[in-house]
């Protein structure tokens, strides 16, 4: 039931939920998260992963959400390659019956999404210069609160 | 295997080695790549909190490695 | 920041975000959650509001979260009339810097809109017959958890 | 003003009344409503538990109530 992809294009959020939602009369609510890139103070972001363990990691955190909550359904996509400030770079939706279950899956779905599917991200400053993102404490203790 | 500054760093993303015969675990891995040089010994320093997967798992250092296992070092993940 | 609206046509969740972040950069992550009509035992839905009170205590609840958490701006649209299964009833949108805060005010916007906000639900089934739908009380208690 | 099951019941959306002097507070609107007819007084019993707005804003029994306010009466809440 999970949809699981990294890809260099940009997501359209609509059209992903009507994807995950098509012909079903279940779904009470749908919950999404948008990861953007921001900053004033960088000119781009360039995203690298581990193709093949990524969708592994990625196909693996949604079957954990799956059973922990009853979904009809998630998405999960991650952006890879250059990204300006504004641009989405992950996607997650968490479909099912009740509100709850969707927004508390959405949370899980982007915690554990930050800390164990392997990305890396390198910025690139406006005068040219770049350095790789050092990896933050806070995400970790959010991935292990769930 | 090799990804982001580390990968930058050793200059290489992937090799095939052979391994000395007494290396039998990731964390042997990592003590015999600390003799290739002093870009591995700098890299694999404890402060760099390399991570390490083998067969496309995330892998502790007592995690078995056995003939022809893909094992990949990488920094803190940063995605999302 | 916030925008509210009451309306019968459907929302694009797409436009909504693209509208709520746009020539922004410090948007870090942007909460979302739709909610749909849910049912293979109903035909449809009609909603009815209190209108003029429906937007002040919408904008009120906006406000609320603005005020606890610090978001770059949200947004909350609510349907009203007839609708039909697996159609979107309510959109709730937060973007903040940093992604807990945005998952914690669509949380607590679609809690508080679900309680606060007057609104009715009338089910209509396919033999014709109707009723007003029943308040839950987990609604109030989710909201009252904040 | 009625909404939702309460409007179809009452037969009326809104109403524009006369109260009597002694009426000061919401509570006291709905005794004198209760004392309408048979619709009003089947409908404001405590296991309807309807709400009250006055002047669009949530309102308590106690809320006092003045010449002029707009009085809303509905059932619970069901939107989102």
């Amino acid at each position: 039931m999970a949809t699981v992809r990294v890809q260099a294009e940009a997501f359209e959020v609509s059209a992903e939920m009507a994807a995950l939602t098509a012909g079903r009369v279940d779904v009470g609510g749908i919950g999404c998260f948008v990861g953007t890139v921001r900053g004033a103070d960088i000119a781009a972001l360039e995203l690298e992963h581990f193709p093949g363990m990524t969708e592994r990691a990625m196909a693996a955190i949604a079957a954990e959400a799956e059973a922990r909550w009853s979904l009809l359904g998630c998405t999960l996509i991650h952006r890879v390659g250059r990204l300006v400030p504004g641009e989405g770079i992950v996607l997650v939706l968490a479909a099912s019956a009740h509100r709850q279950a969707a927004l508390d899956a959405t949370g899980y779905l982007i915690d554990w999404l930050k800390t164990s599917a392997p990305f890396w991200k390198k910025e690139f400053r406006a005068d040219g210069s770049h350095s790789w993102v050092a990896a933050r404490d806070a995400d970790d203790a959010a991935a292990a609160r769930w | 295997m090799y990804f982001a500054w580390l990968r930058e760093r050793l200059g290489s993303s992937s090799e095939r080695v052979a391994m000395p015969l007494d290396v039998s675990d990731v964390a042997g891995v990592v003590t015999w790549l600390r003799t290739r040089g002093p870009a591995f010994a700098a890299a694999f320093v404890p402060e760099n909190r390399i991570r390490c997967a083998v067969n496309q798992e995330f892998a502790r250092p007592d995690q078995p490695v056995h003939a022809n296992d893909e094992v990949a070092f990488f920094p803190p993940l940063t995605g999302g």
